[in-house]
């Protein structure tokens, strides 16, 4: 089955990232976005995982080793297979 | 309303809060309180570190600023000076160490620039548990990439700096950023607020609630719930820093600020108070001026935020436009949030209420100092007498093991993550004994190091600094620059344990000691205390950092060996002493003994003989005894050329051999020159009361010791190079 | 007359200063900086892009820095065949730019990289490598995390055939190496010119490599090419810096 | 209007984080993870912006900022806000 993992700051870390390319979209016209924030995303693909076991193993890869639970926050999806 | 629950959650005793009561003349509400708890911790206020500190020499013929500014200032000759300083960021990157090791570069690059020189380099030490432990793998890796991506962006070069590694920073690490800033003599600012009516502009990154309490994290013992105490952890921006850097060294360079304090530990609150007090008056701020990131803040939030990259500047009122379009051309903001008045008053307004009114001087300059109790040191586990100690079968085994531990291994791993070259001045890469910068337009240059040796200092805080002082030096004379000044970063456990006290007192009269004979002030540094975690000290580690001057840099002197047949020189004179060295760590598993023993005059001697040689081009390569002892610093003389030369090195006594080759007695120095040369150079020795002799030649491939003939090692210059250099990368590379 | 160097300076640009010393006071040339929000180039003769970390190296290396109004500039001054230079963040924006085919990874082992490499001169005959050989092996120092030159396969076969790939990572001896190609690019390439040829990006930092006191000289090897070839049309004494061949250690 | 915009390399192009990424999962003994995909993910606050709108101005965004298309792709939803 294959799962889509979305690692970002938690609301309340500052984004510089996201400020950046903001303030770009501002100079180069875009007026109508008031606000970015960038992220990772991960596609992992896994082998002989029922759903079940998913929602075990997934949250456990995110925390360990996707995302910086101090700074980070995740959120997952299964994208297809059961 | 203040009760007991709420004065430990800032750290504060019973006895502080009543004299907190006496100052300013009411009970203070929780904004207030916040204040004092920021201000008055040990990480800002130097409670029980002031008495002593008062004992180091800080007076010199270099000297423009001595500790109190941001960070010292210190003549170097042609209308320059530099600025200089170093800063510990131990708590913040055990907890993240990316972003922890990331901001301790930007915090220390601000105390730099708020001065108004540009930062020309960075060094940093660093202090980790061994590499065979995931867990410390993981902290240092985080910690060396949140430095480089950090400093490499910003666009300062880090030039050297020291990785060591010793199970007591498991669980607390120790990062020490070093900077060195260069500016016009007539161009240097001072974080003073003067001139009632002058107007305070608020600049860069907007307030957060990062890190708040940092401050006092940093000032209180960690344990397993530091969890709950976290704090928001501050994310570093080296872009937005490095607008500010140009921008604030463009207002100063036209003159149009009065004063400017980089807002660090304790952010807006260290950054106004102080301010004031410096510059002997009050100051009103509203804090609806003041830029938020986060909605609903409260004061003492706003306060007490530690945000990254934020500089309070002050400014005349007819100025004001000025300094804000050139803000505005590095697209930044630089809004007034407040003004200077007379009478020594902190008056603070939110949503129209006054929130915070307290006379500046309490906060700043009456912080209480204590003369903690102190207890001798626990004395050194005593090594088992030398005659006990079994001499290893095979000292090309322990020789390989000794170059391939940790501690002594090539460090490239960590300094090619870092941009060494960036400005276009670094003459000695790291991988020589001391970094080399020259000063363009000059033939002048710079030299830094930072060196300590915490095993040393575990064992004897005293001679371990005074050590750490003499090694750094020597450094500097290997490259053959004198040293003109000093800064340092004193990591220690919980000064209310009376042995952790101890072990300071003594480190800091070591190193007054040494700084006295070297004839060096000490123009700032910095005091991390509280380096406990679950009740385990780290070893104490008083972080030494000197800066040197050299005439003319086309003397410069590298380590390598330079051609074959040259003459292999060993200058100062070796003893029977095992303590505390790496072999005995590595070998034979034991961190015990009494260091190596230091003579600080014969050290001066040595010194100054070898820059004298250097000056008269005797010396082809020079590089220091330091961990490993002979047998290590023959080798790196090889490895650091790119041909490899061995050398044939046959010594004399009736020493142990494992002392001969491994023994880390100072005042050491490898050196060669051309045979011609050798006779001059002793001869000069000799005169200047310097034992040297000649041990070997350059030539080969191995690296042979032969004692009285007899042979004691001989490796391979090929053999041992691999095992040096590839021991840390081997940590770290990810299996496929 | 001598010629006229542009250094464009973007906020986040680091190496600027350092172009622009090597420039005046080794090259001693006539150099002005350039600033990314003007629209004039000060009638410069060859416009060099930089190395740093120009809007922090956000979203993308060089992706914002592209769209600063000056760039506009110099897209329109290359097409005249004006001599652009892309140094490392320089090259970035090149190529973010469209100026020149491809585009930048992370380097391989996902490390910054810092360090002197050696790069083989493929194509002499560019106004970049004039004052070089075919095949002389240059000591230059890299510092870039994404620096791991990647192009589709016909871009690829493309820039080879066209001869543009103008500068490739090898081991002191002038070898190809697996190990020499320390980011990863494809076909080891440190640096491209564009098929007009007067536009080049390189990872490599021929300004940190331009005086003796700092290990190498080899990198005036691309200044002097520039110089050679704009002042010899002229009628101008020969430039100091072209009368020694650039030498290596 | 929030819209979420994902940047992931195409599937010609090597992708070194992923790969990194995997070999760590392996070591760390996730066998079931056969293949990891890294890329970015940005959501953008778009005010004053119909859906019409969006639908012009989002993948404009994205083509010509957020994704280098010779790289990578992107694909793009509309969180909330209609
Ligand atoms: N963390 C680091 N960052 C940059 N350079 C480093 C670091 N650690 C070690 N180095 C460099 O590696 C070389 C060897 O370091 P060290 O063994 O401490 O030298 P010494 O023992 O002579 O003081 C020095 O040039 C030093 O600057
Ligand atoms: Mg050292």
């Amino acid at each position: 089955m294959r799962v889509r993992i979305l690692v970002s700051f938690k609301d309340s870390v500052l984004d510089p990232q996201g400020q950046t390319v903001k303030n770009a979209l501002h100079t180069m016209g875009y007026a109508a976005v008031t606000d970015v924030r960038q992220g990772k995303v991960f596609e992992l693909d896994l082998e002989g995982t029922t759903r079940k076991e998913a929602e075990a193993l997934v949250p456990e890869i995110a925390r360990r080793v996707l995302a910086n639970p101090i700074i980070e926050k995740f959120a997952w999806e299964i994208l297809k297979g059961q | 309303m203040i009760d007991r629950s709420l004065l430990e959650r800032h750290n504060l005793t019973e006895d502080e809060y009543t004299l907190i009561v006496e100052l300013i003349g009411k009970e203070p509400n929780l904004t207030e309180l916040g204040i004092f708890s920021v201000m008055w911790s040990e990480h800002c206020g130097y409670k029980s570190s002031r008495v002593h500190l008062k004992r180091l020499p800080t007076e010199g013929r270099h000297v423009v600023q001595g500790p109190g500014e941001n960070a010292g200032v210190l003549d170097i000759g042609g209308g320059q000076v530099i600025v200089f300083k170093i800063e510990s960021h131990n708590h913040p990157s055990f907890i993240e160490p990316y972003q922890g090791a990331a901001t301790g570069v930007g915090g220390i690059l601000r105390d730099i620039f708020t001065m108004g020189a540009r930062p020309i380099a960075v060094m940093d030490s660093l202090r980790f548990g061994p590499p065979d432990d995931p867990r410390n793998r993981s902290v240092m890796g985080g910690v060396v990439s949140g430095i480089s991506g950090y400093g490499n962006a910003f666009g300062v070069p880090t030039v050297g700096g020291e990785v060591y590694f010793d199970p007591c920073y498991n669980l607390n690490p120790l990062v020490n950023v070093f900077c060195l800033g260069l500016a016009d003599k007539d161009k240097v600012f001072y974080a003073k607020a003067e001139g009632a009516g002058n107007k305070v502009l608020y600049v860069g990154a907007k307030t957060g609630r990062d890190g708040i309490h940092g401050a006092t994290m940093a000032s209180a013992e960690f344990g397993k719930d530091t969890e709950h105490k976290r704090p928001n952890v501050q994310v570093g921006d080296p872009f937005k820093e490095k607008l500010l850097l140009e921008a604030c060294l463009e207002v100063m360079d036209r003159r149009l600020i009065v004063g400017i304090q980089d807002m660090g530990a304790a952010g807006l609150t260290c950054s106004t108070t102080e301010m004031a007090a410096k510059g002997g008056m009050g100051i009103v701020v509203d804090l609806d001026k003041v830029p938020q990131r986060e909605a609903g803040m409260t004061p003492y939030e706003i306060l007490l935020s530690e945000s990254q990259e934020r500089m309070l500047l002050v400014a005349e009122p007819g100025k004001v436009a000025e300094v804000q379009a050139i803000f505005a051309k590095w697209d930044l903001d630089a809004p007034v949030i407040g003004e200077v008045v007379p009478g020594g008053r902190a008056r603070i307004t939110f949503k129209g209420q006054v929130v915070v009114d307290i006379p500046v001087d309490a906060v700043v300059n009456l912080c209480p100092a204590y003369d903690r109790p102190i207890a001798a040191p626990a004395p050194p586990p005593p090594a088992p007498a030398l005659k006990d100690l079994p001499l290893p079968a095979d000292l090309g085994e322990a020789f390989l093991a000794v170059l391939a531990s940790p501690t002594v291994a090539d460090k490239e791993w960590v300094f090619r993550q870092y941009d060494h070259m960036v400005q276009v001045n670094t003459a000695l890469l790291p991988g020589a004994d001391a970094a080399l910068l020259r000063i363009k337009g000059s033939k002048r240059a710079l030299a830094m190091t930072l060196d300590c040796n915490g095993l040393y200092t575990r064992l004897d805080p005293r001679t371990g600094a005074r050590i750490a002082v003499a090694e750094a030096c020597r450094n500097l004379a290997c490259v053959g620059a004198r040293p003109i000044g000093v800064t340092n970063c004193l990591n220690f456990g919980n000064p209310e344990k009376p042995e952790v006290m101890g072990q300071f007192e003594q480190a800091v009269t070591g190193l007054s000691e040494a700084c006295r004979t070297f004839g060096i002030p000490v123009t700032g540094g910095n005091v991390s205390f509280y380096n406990d975690t679950e009740g385990l000290s780290i070893h104490p580690t008083p972080v030494i950092g000197v800066v040197g001057l050299m005439e003319d840099i086309g003397r410069a002197v590298t380590p390598g060996f330079k051609a074959a047949g040259d003459a292999v020189v060993l200058v100062g004179e070796s003893f029977e002493e095992l303590g505390g060295t790496e072999y005995l760590k590595t070998v034979h598993g034991l961190e015990a003994g009494a260091p190596p023993a230091i003579d600080l005059e014969q050290e001066k001697r040595n010194q100054d003989f070898l820059l004298e040689a250097i000056e008269a081009r005797l010396v082809r390569s020079a590089h220091d005894l330091s961990e490993g002892g002979l047998a290590v610093a023959l080798a790196e003389s090889a490895f650091h050329d790119a041909r490899k030369r061995g050398c044939q090195v046959d010594l004399e006594g009736t020493m142990r051999a494992d002392a001969l080759l491994f023994g880390e007695s100072q005042s050491r120095v490898l050196v060669t020159c051309r045979r011609k040369d050798a006779g001059r150079l002793a001869k000069l020795a000799a005169s200047r009361g310097v034992p040297v002799r000649v041990i070997g030649r350059v030539g080969g491939a191995d690296l042979a010791v032969t004692r009285a003939g007899r042979e004691i090692l001989r490796v391979p210059v090929g053999t041992a190079y691999r095992a040096w250099k590839d021991s840390l990368p081997a940590y770290f590379k990810i299996r496929t | 007359m001598a010629m006229k160097f542009g250094v464009v300076q973007f906020p986040g640009s680091n190496c600027d200063f350092d172009t622009f010393h090597v420039l005046s006071e080794v090259m001693k040339r006539p150099t002005v900086m350039l600033w990314h929000k003007d629209h004039d180039l000060q009638g410069v003769d060859c416009v060099v892009l930089p190395g740093g970390f120009s809007y922090g190296d956000y979203l993308r290396s060089g992706a914002i820095a592209r769209f600063s109004p000056l760039m506009q500039e110099v897209k329109a001054f290359a097409r005249r065949g004006g001599r652009v230079l892309g140094i490392c963040n320089g090259f970035q924006i090149l190529l973010e730019l469209g100026l020149l085919p491809g585009a930048m990874l992370r380097n391989k082992d996902l490390k910054f990289l810092c360090q002197h490499v050696y790069v083989r001169i493929e194509n002499d005959r560019t106004d970049f490598t004039r004052a070089g050989t075919k095949g002389q092996v240059l000591r230059i120092p890299i510092a870039h995390f994404d620096g791991n030159y990647y192009a589709p396969p016909r871009v690829l076969r493309e820039l080879e055939r066209r001869e543009q790939v103008v500068f490739r990572y090898c081991d002191a001896g002038g070898e190809v190496t697996e190990a020499a190609n320390v980011n990863g690019s494809l076909n080891a390439i440190a640096g491209i010119r564009n098929e007009a040829g007067n536009v080049l990006g390189l990872m490599p930092h021929p300004e940190r490599a331009s005086e003796r006191i700092l290990g190498s000289e080899d990198g005036r090897t691309v200044f002097e090419s520039l110089i050679l070839g704009l002042e010899r049309a002229r009628p101008a004494r020969r430039p100091a810096a072209t009368r020694r061949k650039a030498r290596h250690d």
